[in-house]
């Protein structure tokens, strides 16, 4: 049986080789000698009304924002605003990266203007847009950082990162060439100033520091831990994954970082596309401007021109970063506002505290912003998380930050309403009192039941090719 | 001016649900007495001021940045050089847009993603089918970032023998810019081989590659449009060197030329986005597939098949401990989000062309190269292509006249083309511009 | 030229899925040698000729469409009469257009069609809060149609009390060719009553409609945007004569004038589409509500509520007994296909709106066009408004000058304007077009 | 509990009056004296994330085209291609009707052209596309006839209707004012022409025929037919729903049909949107072009005008009727060109006579084209239909035409692949092989449970309004 049941628990839909593999001969029949060319190639080819439905299928298996709450911590899964995506199709936007400077200053205008919001809302001095990603934003930061370093005649071996932190601060440090010294978390859950000093020496190239930190805390030492560390003569990295806590009302430039990156898609609202693309600009201060990625938009006269910043770190991305992702990020923002920057923070950290409120569950560390690390104390977090499931909501990141037990880690965003957490909050409860064999044996109402992901890692199958040498 | 809508009632975003009386409920609930009470930030850091960013309605909003978009000149492309833009049909954008596709997040949940997990599943098959290795990950930005993860996993796996990664001379200079920059952290270096009339000196290549060289790379067609016609020998000098051999190729062109894994590729890297995305000011989506021996080493999201509770076939990530999420500063890459919705869209515009259209297309991409050279050719003053050889949707021009005055005139006319030196013009032809071949011959005759 | 594709195989439709091998095999199965033998069509009217229409590709398609379409001139237009404009918020379209909803039939199943079914039961709900009638239909074509319909159901109901339908002498012309049409069948006569300054003059209609009306038709605001001061009172003289009082109105101006239920209204008619479509060449949106007591007289679709088999709330089109596919000639009405999809929509901009942002929208048509009317009058050889009248959104205009040479000169600046006589014009303005107010001023400045 | 579960039958989503119900003053707070205002207004407002959610989750409790197979007989519930929609989306599209005709040569432009292909399809020699949909082409028609017997001094009061026409016909023709003369069908299906001899008279206006006819059979004698109508005087009126069997291959025109109308949305792959809109385009001969609806499009030196035909019946809508309907139908048409137009209706009878031979149904009338009436024979129609829900498809149009008993109207159209013909047939074969019990209780894996129609019609609950005063 070939599709998805309508209604149906058991959903299924075929995979496009199922549907149709094809081979054709291209040795002599292209337009090159054939010692140019593959023999044959072999691939599925769907008519566009089969194309349609199987897309329309698989779409109807999937969660997503405008399914329910999606109140995965540190993710900022809030609502996509439909008409950045009309502005994002605007056919005069769809041109070449090679094209000249005066053909496209629509185009660079944008760019420019959105290099502008973004600096304001971080209280930096100079922004690029070229990183595609926020871990693609840590590494051009911590490449600036070196950059700076090198200039000054001081290169230096070490990043510092808390052990609270994202996996990606770890890892782009240590792509730089950077060795990662980690940092404990301090009882409070904070910067354990101590450790800090500790921590910090010549060898210091910066500290990455995300905050509110991702148990939605904010490091309220912000100013001695900047001191320590620009004392050391490293330099304070902001990670801007928790930025939709403090919109308006908090600038990493104003608490002393110098390089800051911002993930549009979390904290300004372009869509996750099921894991992106998204964009990651990079805020300095004046100071590291003139390493900045190259080419950086600047406006002359009324007119918007592309230039290489003095000593440039080079470039992280093939042209200037994720275009149709960055349109949409300056969209929301303008549609925002001030106004609408601070009011989207004050919800985020209501939502947040509402939620926590309405729930039974112990929460080790407050007082806590725009997220909470809700533990599932004797429960196994996955397991309340797979309960949740057949409630009709998302869980939160389960067992992450790995200092909180069994965490669940969640943040329910700004566009949550009163009525979708109460419903949040009872999926919360109701899973917990679920016992351990009704957790164990969850999810049954989804599309699919648990998936054995140990088994699935064991014995990898990763394409249609290993799954028909497998039969 | 205001659209209205209760979402406007109060002064803020319009996207928070709240109603001023539910938010008095919530803040009664939590125990505070406003807003600015929640949130626990010394005053010092603190920000009172204006961002000094005005709010403006939708409307407003769309009639400002179609007027700002509509002052990029309206110009026939003739672009190319990596960034290629092929007919994108409408169902791909109606499919791809579809919210729990677009809104959807990373598949930590597999059980409620099953829907985007197939379709990556799909893409990384199709991917397998192109290249012929049977290893693909869901995605890496774009071609200049799949190479610089193609020479961090030749450093992981072949850290012993050598330390050269060996490009081109021929290259787009972003890639070899951001390579730089990839490579910056570990012990490689990039050095460059010499080509011969636009393809590899093979000869040349095999001198310098000696036993200090971690990888190869080439292009098929390289940035100026020629087609390779050594690439097996190519691969047989990285085996001798122990080198990886890594090629860079797209999604289009892997449907007609050589398929790597006959050349002895190791990894393949390379545009995807050829197929599905729109001319997007450069952004892309990284081609990346390796040999299986790789796999606890590539770089990236990978999408598996296993089985539920029920015993059905059902798709999760896979392989996660290569990532950051675990392994931290000891993972494959930094790489997180990716382009994963980029890979949807070009799964779908593969699935709809289907082998034969997309030989057909990609047998377009040489004919129609061909045509045009040739004509440019026939008009005093040109020389097209420079390279005798075949290409692949581009190729070089030699200008006796300057070539940025030519490219000028050519602008005036309404039509871009790359300046490439001060006498070499890259001209590049395919599907959506092809029709306008006819008046760009035009447009050169007068502008000579 | 091709785009390629699976679909392009073989010469025929892009959207059969048939490959060569599959038709094969289904004829086969049919038992018959081609397709061609599977039409039982007579010789002498088989067609084998040529239609003469040329395949395009999509791409083809979609270029040659725009530039048609880019051949109308781009003007900012101050245009009403029956067909508005207000902004329309991009998540209306991206909803309305997943294709559950637009890709669906009439709700026949209703088990597999809730979605749509609660959707229209929304509608219906919308306008039963919006005009106080306890029955509205899913949609009639348009206000025009829906003012047919109006009089077919006064036909029906009361039939032995009256035989004309009394319509204001100011209305629009394609409104009244309409009614003609939809009256033409039945003993109906349409006459018309005399206005006064704008507005009914309800002591000439109350001395008109005497026994033998059947129904009477008024609208507020009028088609010269004026606004009824005495709708009560006509509905005491439809009383009066045992007649149908019949409001033609729209859904922006519902949020702010009168409640029709509260002034005696039996029948509510008009364009719902002022919310939910952009300006389409006058497709629209027949709004039809009415009393409890004409329930199974209305035409056209309804949905009700009821409960499923489980004891949960469904929803399932309901009284179906009234309809042409069940009581053929005897229906009351021949609708079927209606305005399903464009009703949808309007549901959407109205939860959208919610009732401050709708009675914003709608005191903002009241004071545009005040402020509009007060700068034109204050232009020689201009009097604005020539009623002396509230208005909604749009206004007449006397002119000392001709009136169409006026509106050829504003045209020529890039505005339209409605020309309503020799030396009348009428001006609508809305929260579209009401930044562009300054710069219609002063082309009229220019145009004197 | 607010939301929809995900993956659950049981799915639910509540109404919007139940997310939010607010009153706001008017009087007092409108720029109009009070005596001119409402009182007050009570309605919903949503948010947009609010409203995002809510139709989407009610958009996956709706069958589509892009769900699955939708094979209800006479509806031509074909594959929409997604890029007309884009087409109809065109900015420089959305122009008031009362612009000057100068000022919209491209919109005057697309309707000529499709005015043009319309005609060159049918047959026919002028085509107005003002009718908004198919019922109200029909009636456009009927006032054409109408108006051309006034005309000729010969006013006439009947038109005949066959039993097994829409019953759109019927109402139609009694809302021009005609008596409705019913011919009942023949034994073989199709029209009896002794019945019909016997029909006619000078009082016959007109005869109106489906052929195709609703079981899908070819009315072999149209030749005879059309003769016996016009030697009566009347004139011969095409219903163009099942239009979709000829594309290319047999015209009304050339069968001696007067007039016609085209169901766009059905023939030409408008989408139906739940209900409409739609459009019934009507196609006259030459001698009834004269009383076409006003205005009509022609071009004069490759200029565009609007004229009114100088014996008009006036108008059927408005304005011009729906035109972001019929520019799809345009470009669906210039899409598919002469080869695949002929494809369609091949490909379209082709399906319909592969899945009749794959499903254990008896069809009593043969040979038929695009659409079969099956016949549930003992089991009733309805409930085998609810049956095949379970089954995961749409079920065909039950219990009409009348005259085949437990009818099972059957049309898949041209888009539906071999495989998905199968799967259909599996689900016909599978429900009439369920026990009666079954079928009563089915179905149960869909959005709601088996729905009482009756007892909604008797207790009609048409709004929210009625659904508070209920309680």
């Amino acid at each position: 049986h070939d599709q998805a049941r309508y209604g149906d628990d058991d959903r299924y839909e075929s995979l496009l080789s199922e549907k149709d593999t094809t081979t054709v001969e291209v040795d002599g029949k292209s337009p090159l000698p054939d010692d140019l060319t593959r023999d044959s190639l072999e691939l599925p080819g769907l008519s566009e009304p089969e194309l349609s439905r199987h897309y329309t299928r698989l779409s109807q298996m999937n969660w997503s924002v405008e399914t329910g709450p999606y109140p995965l911590g540190s993710c900022t899964m809030k609502y996509n605003p439909s008409f950045t995506e009309d502005v994002a199709a605007d056919p005069n936007g769809s041109v070449h990266p090679d094209r000249s400077e005066e053909s496209v200053q629509g185009t660079l205008e944008l760019l420019y203007g959105l290099q502008d919001y973004l600096a304001r809302i971080g209280g930096m001095d100079a922004v690029t847009l070229q990183p595609p990603a926020g871990a693609a934003g840590e590494f051009t930061g911590i490449m600036i950082a070196k950059a700076c370093h090198e200039a000054r005649g001081d290169p230096r071996s070490e990043v510092i990162v808390p052990a609270s932190a994202h996996g990606t601060n770890f890892a782009s440090a240590a792509m730089a060439g950077y060795d990662v010294v980690e940092l404990p978390s301090g009882e409070d859950g904070r910067v354990d100033l101590d450790a800090l000093e500790a921590a910090v020496s010549e060898e210091t190239a910066a500290l990455m520091l995300t905050n509110p930190n991702t148990v939605g805390l904010f490091e309220r030492d912000i100013a001695e831990i900047a001191d320590i560390v620009h004392d050391a003569g490293g330099l304070l990295y902001y990670d801007g994954a928790n930025l939709n806590a403090l919109l308006g009302r908090a600038r990493p430039g104003d608490m002393g970082f110098d390089v800051m990156h911002y993930n549009v898609h979390k904290t300004f609202a372009t869509p996750h596309g099921g894991g992106g693309p998204g964009a990651g600009p990079v805020g300095v201060t004046e100071e590291l401007a003139e390493f900045l990625p190259r080419p950086h938009v600047r406006e002359r006269d009324g007119r918007y021109e592309l230039y290489d910043p003095e000593r440039s770190i080079g470039k992280v991305h093939g042209y200037q970063g994720n275009w149709l992702v960055l349109v949409k990020a300056y969209a929301y923002i303008a549609r925002l506002g001030d106004s609408g920057l601070k009011d989207t923070s004050a919800k985020a950290v209501l939502n947040a505290n509402y939620l926590a409120e309405r729930i039974d569950y112990d929460i080790p560390y407050s007082p806590f912003h725009h997220e909470f690390a809700a533990t599932a104390g004797e429960r196994d977090a996955a397991d309340v998380a797979k309960g949740m499931l057949d409630y009709g909501v998302h869980p939160p990141t389960t067992k992450w930050p790995e200092f909180v037990p069994e965490a669940m880690l969640t943040e329910p965003t700004e566009a949550e309403s009163k009525a979708s957490l109460d419903d949040l909050a009872n999926a919360f409860d109701a899973a917990m009192a679920d016992s351990e064999e009704e957790l164990e044996a969850a999810p049954s109402k989804t599309t699919a039941r648990r998936i054995d992901q140990a088994d699935a890692a064991r014995n990898p199958q990763l394409s249609w090719r290993a799954l028909g040498e497998e039969e | 001016m205001s659209e209205g809508g209760r979402h406007e009632r109060v002064a803020g975003s319009p996207y928070t649900p709240h109603t001023p009386e539910q938010t008095a409920e919530m803040l009664a609930a939590v125990g505070v007495d406003s807003e600015a009470d929640l949130f626990d930030v010394p005053s010092e850091v603190r920000f009172d001021g204006d961002l000094g960013i005005e709010p403006r309605s939708e409307r407003e909003l769309r009639a400002e940045l179609t007027s700002a978009l509509a002052k990029n000149d309206d110009l026939t492309e003739f672009l190319g050089r990596d960034h290629h833009s092929h007919y994108v049909p409408s169902v791909v954008d109606d499919l791809s847009q579809r919210a729990e596709f677009l809104t959807s997040y990373t598949q930590y949940q597999p059980e409620i993603a099953q829907g985007f997990l197939q379709a990556l599943f799909e893409y990384q098959s199709l991917v397998v089918e192109l290249t012929g290795l049977p290893v693909a990950n869901c995605s890496m930005y774009d071609a200049a970032t799949a190479l610089g993860e193609a020479a961090r996993l030749a450093d992981r796996v072949r850290k012993v023998s050598g330390s050269v990664v060996w490009i081109p001379e021929i290259l787009h200079e972003n890639k070899r810019a951001v390579l730089e920059n990839y490579v910056d952290g570990t012990d490689l270096a990039v050095e460059t081989y010499p080509m011969a009339d636009g393809t590899v000196d093979v000869d040349a290549l095999s001198e310098l590659a000696d036993g200090d060289a971690a990888m190869i790379y080439a292009e098929n067609p390289t940035v100026h449009g020629t087609i390779e016609a050594n690439l097996s020998d190519i691969g047989d000098v990285a085996d001798e060197a122990g080198a990886l051999f890594c090629l860079g190729t797209d999604t289009v062109a892997l449907g007609l030329l050589e398929e790597p894994a006959s050349v002895g590729a190791d990894v393949v890297v390379g545009e995807a986005d050829a197929l599905g995305l729109p001319t997007a000011y450069g952004m892309g989506l990284g081609l990346f597939a390796t040999r299986e021996d790789f796999l606890r080493q590539v770089p990236g999201r990978l999408v598996g098949a296993g089985e539920d509770a029920g015993g059905k076939r059902a798709y999760t990530l896979t392989l996660q401990t290569r990532e950051q999420h675990i392994r931290k500063e000891r993972a494959t890459s930094n790489i997180c989000t990716n382009q994963a919705w980029v890979a949807l869209r070009t799964a779908m515009h593969l699935a709809w062309l289907g082998p034969d259209g997309l030989v057909d297309l990609a047998s377009q991409c040489v004919r129609e190269a061909a045509s045009l050279a040739t004509r440019l050719n026939e008009l005093p003053g040109l020389k097209a292509p420079v390279h005798d050889r075949h290409h692949f949707r581009e190729f070089l021009v030699r200008t006796d006249q300057p070539a940025p005055a030519i490219a000028r005139d050519l602008e005036a006319d309404g039509f871009a083309v790359h300046v490439v030196g001060d006498h070499r013009l890259q001209v590049c032809v395919t599907d959506v511009n092809a029709e306008a071949a006819d008046a760009l011959v035009a447009a050169f005759e007068e502008a000579l």
